[in-house]
């Protein structure tokens, strides 16, 4: 069961490379959110019921509707246009994101660990490298935000990957590690919007030393 | 024998059953649902006209086209009934056959040297040769997990047993009614109801058809949507008896035909820039089925 | 593959009949010395037939890619011989693997396969440039922006040019068909109890062959469509005229083969049995007697049953329509331009449209020269564009580094731009050599003991 | 400054209107036209004792003038052009050349406007129309119309295209060249004039007929009751409900969005069968009389209407929601066929088209007339200049106009507006009247002999600026957003070609 949620984890990435819109992106990541709920509940349900609450409050109220909600919040206060405007063409990012995929398939491959699950280090490290990715070719700040969060995503699962019994305390450090990531950035965004016109990158490099 | 009849019954109504739920769900009564295949016979019975910039091609063109279908349709299987033609590899033969089809569907629309037709042909060729991929992996990952290579066998060796095969036919549904749809040339990809001949793909190729040869190509339509209909239906049916298998295969045709109606009625069609990145997310999806597979044999744990 | 730059140069610049022999046999010598060392070396066959495959797959997208850009017909036909060794390298590489793998059955099809292919793209290749040859003869010109219509001129070229083009597409019931059907049951035969990485070498080259013959037919209704259908784009003094008799002939008997192949493949794959059976020799404790397993040729013969019977049908359907047709009245006028009265020549698309979406989904990938003077103002006083394909790798390998090498102290500057996502790009370029570098090195050492083994 | 300054709907003696040198003239009215808040509602011609009189009408928003000025010059004459300065003239322009030959030295763009069988080149046809082409054997044409698969009016759309982009489109109409402004001379009797108003374009009938009764009403000195300019700004505010609402189905219908296509045109038609309850058509014909009415509004009708209304909204507002909110629909809308504002002004956009790229060009707000000096009307205005701006606008412009019927029927005027014998209209004078037709603004504009009689009639729709912006937004598109950037402009072909 969990290698179905973990598939349609890998199918959301797929999907989020060519999204268009700033909405779609957050309705990937609450999906997403709601995968690793699906995931952890599964893997960690026979664990101590406290864990399981901590589980339950960091993958639905954070992660499916705190932070998407917040970054909806964010979007529409600060005016921002409801386009992604990659740098690349989205068929390129496609093709990229798939190759990810393969590529990290096929280092997974390679590690011969027997305390690892190698379907969750597959889409934990396609997670990540495509948050990187999206981090990177998106003009605009608050698809940033979201690429962390893509990777927040990743280091979650490859967290469960390591064992089943996750520790309380790299829990409570993702989530809070989290919480700053998006509170930070949200003020970021916040503040940019105050004073730049629209918060894109190209105007940050302005702001070097 | 018995799947080509059954084939060929599904095609009778299925275009009509899409209509008509398009129709139902703007709140209209909407025609019969035959009324698609009145048309094609009302199209039998008429005269033509002919450009006189064509050639043979334009003539001989929409024949080959129908027989490239009917014969694809041979290939397909119903359950444990095989089809007319089955050997290793008939899938392979399957997608090429169709191929050829759809060359001699383009050069025909690039034959009557108009600019709405040869709009259509650039727009089909391209789309088709991105949607290839997709299909061929995923009956390679099926040929992977049964172990077989024909139509037939493959769909007799499935079987769903664990989440992982559920997840997997689901994938795989989904990107075969994908693939129907842009094959068809229907929505999110192409949008046979808008009147203009500037924003559709199938539809303005056929522009300069008329008479017979248009019935040809329309008839030649639905058949290929039944025909997707079947293959996808085959993932249901593929291990039950006939009793069951048979009015099953017409359920799963029917509700196909209503989830084609529903995507026409609630979304707007794609850009035509996005199509490409849709179609190839397609063959991703299909590398996912694949790792699946890989999965589920136990290869990759 | 990166050692094909001169291919294209040198067809457009030869003769027709020149063409047709060069990409027929020229070409087919490097296979043949590839088969020749596989014959004669002893060594890993897996990790050879792996090298063969990957080298097989790029060159064959890569070429077909390319020649899908091209505006001159024989600059096209020459890239496409870059693609069919690609799908000759597919067959051998297969086999090779086959043999590695001690699968006869795998060595058995990739090998026939490949073999085929060569003796189909000698035969199909030809055809087409002689039909280009014709076309050329009676336009002077080989630019298919030029052309148009030609199929009303050159009724014979037209339909020659037309059935080559439906063969090298690998479309059946002709011969591409076949050879390519055999790689494809060797790909899924391939596809049998394999470790994870093989099985994806298996499934990139199917994804590779997949796309090339999508992509071949993308090109080929270009090409037959732009040179021969439509409306003339230019008025040719003297009007272009049908081939002589003499020149037909032959090709003719080409097309002979060619639906030959297509129709009884069984015969002459049965005439490639001893040549395969040289290389299915190397497996330990294969079959000696036939060397095509016998499944192997019931599936050919399956396949030239389909493809009569297909044209039994398409005949029958035709025959259905001209009875029913035939008494029907059927008018001719214009093709619909939407009541439109002008002159309608320029209405009709180009190669450069035809192809343009692909064109841009690839140009990451290629260098391509745009010339253009945009339209610009309310009121435009005049617009211009061409487009030149120009080989990447030709460029990079050879033209690039010079540059580069100049450019490379000044290179460092850049580094630090003050973009943050080009901090990212360094990050991700660092871990992915934390990854990479201990995985190549080992790589390195398993390519020097094959090299060793050499 | 040399010109005269009138205000909407106002009669002045012909004789009062400056008449200028040419090159004068020239150079006053194109640095009038350097600011933005001025823009030319007319320039025409008409012949006078065997000269060509040209009018130029330019109206001021702010002040909510209009500044007329003319010059006399002779017919086949060569003149400088203010297109060459002003890219807004020149349409004006070149149906000025059409109309007395008068060639223009360095008019970048003086071809035909439309088939001109009364006009000073008769052989001008379709077939010879000089097409721009770009000089490229790689690009292609793409030719739509004049009969287009829709059962829609005859226009033809050269593209040129690379692959699915279009470089440059054309656009050529006149098909339907019916002679309306000289009809207007030849037929003598008011009422046949008034139905010709109506059928000017059969999607702006209140428009225009309110065009026509306001300046046929100024022209003999009548002015209209309370009542009569009630019963007008509503027709002109449900106008502009209905035909709003029946673009939104239309901009859904191009996109393959079925469902808003079904719902939006459903609510169309109460909208529309509400003006076959009032005045017994659907289309508004017969509603709008000069000096009258024969369907006075009343109490009953009021009721109706707001009946009508309460069951139009929640639904509109619903399927509004649904829309806006869809991706699909969002990512066809957004950032397709733009026109910038700089485009905009410098082409002269009027109406809709120009107040969704920034540009507050509103005769409701600038020249009110009837009750809108009552309603304080405030334009909406957008600045993206893209589809998703026009249906925008559209959905708050519809909104707006709800409103502001719902205001009006609050404060209802009940008097009486039966039709009252007209007086004769004033000899040798001009009149110029603008409307704010659900398009955009409508002039229409008359000039009277000794005895009264009509000399020359001149109608301009809104289309007639507005076609350029079309072609401007839609390059550098997908071929395949032709149909939907076409929809939400939503132009009229024989208001163009009349």
């Amino acid at each position: 069961m969990t290698s179905v949620l973990l598939i349609t984890f890998a199918a959301t990435l797929i999907y989020i490379s060519i999204a268009n819109r700033l909405l779609t992106y957050i309705n990937i990541l609450a999906f997403q959110g709601l995968l690793l709920f699906g995931v952890s509940f599964i893997e960690l349900n026979e664990i101590n019921t406290v864990n399981l609450i901590f589980i339950l409050l960091e993958t639905i109220v954070f992660k499916t509707l705190a932070v998407p909600l917040f970054l909806g919040y964010v979007i529409k206060k600060n005016r921002i246009t409801r386009e992604a405007e990659p740098y690349l063409p989205n068929f390129l990012s496609l093709v990229i994101v798939t190759l990810i995929i393969i590529a990290t398939f096929l280092i997974s491959n390679i590690i011969h660990d027997p305390r690892l699950d190698k379907v969750y280090f597959v889409v934990a490290l396609s997670s990540l490298f495509t948050g990187l990715y999206i981090i990177m070719t998106r003009k605009k700040l608050i698809t940033h935000v979201m690429g962390f969060l893509i990777i927040e995503n990743g280091v979650f699962i490859l967290s469960l990957a390591v064992g089943a019994e996750m520790p309380m305390l790299v829990n409570t450090g993702i989530l809070l590690d989290l919480f700053v990531s998006v509170l930070l950035l949200g003020v970021f965004v916040n503040k940019i919007g105050d004073v730049l016109p629209s918060a894109d990158v190209d105007q940050l490099q302005n702001l070097k030393d | 024998m018995l799947s080509l009849a059954m084939i060929f019954l599904a095609s009778l109504f299925f275009t009509g059953i899409v209509i008509r739920t398009k129709s139902l769900v703007s709140g209209r009564k909407g025609p019969g649902i035959f009324q698609p295949l009145k048309d094609v016979v009302r199209l039998f019975k008429k005269g033509a006209v002919f450009s006189q910039t064509t050639s043979f091609i334009f003539q001989v063109a929409p024949s080959i086209y129908f027989a490239s279908v009917v014969m694809a349709i041979l290939v397909v299987p119903v359950g444990q009934s095989k089809g007319l033609i089955s050997f290793d590899g008939d899938f392979v033969f399957f997608a090429y056959i169709l191929a050829l089809g759809k060359f001699f569907s383009i050069i025909s629309a690039l034959d009557t040297g108009s600019s709405f037709e040869g709009m259509g042909a650039s727009r089909e060729a391209l789309f088709s040769m991105l949607a290839e991929p997709a299909f061929f992996i995923t009956m390679g990952s099926f040929a992977l997990l049964t172990g077989h290579t024909s139509f037939h066998a493959i769909f007799t060796a499935l079987h769903f047993g664990s989440y992982v095969s559920y997840a997997l036919g689901t994938l795989a549904t989904f990107v075969l009614i994908m693939i129907a749809m842009i094959e068809n040339s229907r929505m999110p990809i192409d949008d046979p109801k808008t009147h203009l001949e500037l924003t559709m793909i199938h539809e303005v190729m056929i522009l300069d058809n008329s008479g017979f040869d248009l019935g040809l190509i329309l008839y030649a339509t639905n058949l290929k949507f039944a025909m997707y209909g079947a293959i996808i239906a085959n993932f249901f049916i593929s291990n039950l008896p006939l009793a069951l298998a048979v009015p099953l295969f017409f359920a799963v045709q029917f509700f196909f035909a209503v989830i084609a109606g529903l995507l026409e009625s609630f979304a707007a069609r794609f850009r035509m820039a996005h199509n490409a990145e849709f179609i190839y997310t397609l063959t991703s999806f299909s590398l996912l089925i694949f790792f699946g597979v890989l999965l589920l044999m136990g290869k990759f744990i | 593959m990166p050692f094909h730059t001169w291919l294209p140069h040198a067809h457009p610049a030869a003769p027709s009949h020149v063409s047709g022999i060069m990409s027929g046999v020229l070409i087919k010598i490097g296979i043949y010395g590839i088969l020749r060392m596989i014959l004669l070396i002893k060594t890993d066959y897996v990790t050879a037939g792996y090298i063969i495959l990957f080298a097989a797959v790029i060159s064959g997208i890569y070429g077909v890619m390319l020649a899908i850009l091209q505006h001159n017909l024989k600059t096209l036909l020459a890239y496409h011989s870059i693609e069919n060794i690609g799908i000759i390298g597919i067959g051998i590489g297969l086999g090779t693997i086959g043999i590695g793998a001690h699968n006869p059955m795998l060595a058995a099809l990739g090998f026939a396969g490949g073999m085929l292919h060569v003796l189909n793209h000698s035969l199909f290749k030809s055809l087409l440039f002689f039909s280009a040859g014709n076309v050329y003869q009676a336009t002077h010109t080989l630019n298919i922006e030029k052309m148009g219509g030609l199929i009303k001129k050159m009724p014979h070229t037209a339909s020659l040019f037309l059935l080559a083009a439906l063969a090298i597409c690998g479309l059946p019931p002709f011969n591409g068909f076949v050879s390519e059907f055999l790689i494809y049951s060797g790909l899924y035969q391939g596809l049998g109890n394999q470790s994870p990485v093989p099985l994806f070498a298996i499934i990139a080259s199917l994804f590779g062959l997949v796309l090339i013959g999508g992509l071949a037919l993308l090109c080929f209704t270009k090409a037959f469509g732009i040179v021969f259908l439509g409306t003339p784009r230019r008025v040719f003094v003297p009007a272009p005229v049908e081939a002589s008799w003499g020149k037909l002939v032959p090709m003719y008997a080409t097309l002979a083969l060619i639906m030959g192949i297509g129709l009884f493949p069984g015969v002459f794959l049965q005439a490639l049995s001893a040549p395969v059976a040289a290389f299915t020799a190397k497996i330990p404790g294969a079959p000696q007697v036939s060397a095509i397993p016998e499944n192997a040729s019931r599936l050919v013969a399956n396949i030239g049953w389909c493809a009569a019977g297909f044209i039994a049908l398409a005949g029958l359907v035709f025959f259905i329509r001209q009875k029913a047709t035939g008494r029907k009245p059927a008018s001719v006028s214009g093709t619909w331009g939407c009541g439109y009265v002008g002159d309608a020549s320029r209405m009709q698309y180009s190669a450069g449209s035809f192809i343009r979406s692909y064109r841009k989904l690839a140009e990451p990938l290629f260098s391509i020269h745009k010339k253009k003077r945009p339209v610009e103002g309310i009121f435009p006083v005049d617009g211009w564009q061409e487009t030149h394909p120009y080989d990447a790798l030709e460029e990079w390998l050879i033209d690039r580094p010079l540059r580069k090498l100049k450019h490379f102290m000044g290179k460092f500057q850049f580094l630090q731009n003050g973009n943050p996502q080009f901090y990212v790009l360094y990050g991700i370029v660092f871990i992915t050599l934390v990854i990479l570098v201990p995985l190549v090195v080992d790589n390195m050492y398993a390519l020097l003991d094959f090299l060793n083994q050499l | 400054m040399d010109n005269l300054i009138i205000k909407n709907h106002e009669t002045v003696p012909l004789a009062s209107i400056p008449v200028l040198e040419y090159d004068k003239f020239l150079a006053q009215n194109t640095v009038l036209l350097a600011e933005e808040r001025r823009h030319c509602v007319q320039y025409y011609g008409f012949l006078q004792s065997g000269m060509v009189q040209l009018l130029c009408c330019i109206a001021d928003d702010m002040h909510g003038t209009i500044l007329v000025s003319s010059a006399l010059v002779g017919k086949k004459q060569i003149l400088p052009s203010f297109t060459a300065h002003r890219p807004a003239f020149h349409k004006f322009e070149r149906e000025i050349h059409e109309n007395f030959g008068i060639a223009y030295a360095d008019h970048p763009w003086l071809k035909p406007v439309r088939y001109p069988f009364d006009r000073a080149r008769p052989q001008n046809d379709i077939a010879n129309y000089p097409f721009f082409q770009i000089g490229s054997e790689e690009l292609h044409e793409v030719g739509v119309g004049p009969i287009h698969a829709g059962v829609i009016e005859p226009g033809h759309f050269r593209f040129v295209c690379n692959g699915e982009q279009i470089l440059h489109l054309e656009i050529q109409l006149g098909f339907q060249h019916r002679g309306v402004e000289r009809l207007f001379l030849a037929k003598q009797h008011l009422l046949q004039r008034t139905v010709l108003a109506e059928s000017i374009a059969g999607d702006t009938v209140a428009g225009h007929s309110v065009a026509f009764a306001n300046l046929w009403e100024s022209l003999c000195g009548f002015r209209a009751g309370a009542g009569l300019q009630f019963a007008r700004t509503l027709a002109l505010e449900l106008e502009r409900i209905a035909v709003h609402t029946g673009d939104l189905s239309a901009l859904c219908t191009d996109v393959a969005y079925q469902l808003g296509s079904a719902v939006f045109g459903r609510l169309r038609t109460p909208l529309i069968n509400y003006f076959q309850i009032w005045c017994g058509n659907r289309f508004a014909k017969g509603l709008i009389r000069a000096g009258g009415s024969h369907f006075p509004f009343n109490e009953s009708l009021a009721e109706q209407l707001l009946e009508m209304l309460d069951a139009f909204e929640p639904d509109f507002d619903a399927m509004c929601e649904e829309t806006f909110t869809l991706p699909t629909v969002l990512a066809r809308f957004e950032k397709t066929g733009v026109v910038t504002h700089d485009q905009a002004v410098a082409i002269g956009t009027v109406g809709m088209a120009a107040r969704v790229s920034g540009l507050n060009r509103d005769i409701r707000a600038s020249h009110p007339h009837d009750f809108y000096p009552v309603l304080q009307h405030q334009p909406i205005i957008k600045h993206h200049g893209d589809v998703y701006s026009r249906a925008q606008l559209r959905r708050r412009e519809i909104k707006q106009s709800i409103g502001y019927i719902r205001h009006l029927l609050k404060h209802m005027p009940l008097d009486s507006a039966t039709p009252e014998p007209l007086g004769q209209p004033a000899p040798e004078s001009l009149t110029l009247s603008l409307t704010e037709g659900w398009r955009g603004e409508i002039c229409h504009c008359a000039v009277t002999g000794v005895r009264g009689e009509l000399v020359h009639y001149k109608v301009k729709d809104p289309s007639f600026h507005n076609w350029l912006a079309l072609a401007l937004a839609v390059r550098n598109n997908e071929i395949s957003d032709f149909p939907v950037c076409n929809k939400s402009f939503d132009l009229s072909y024989c208001g163009h070609d009349l």
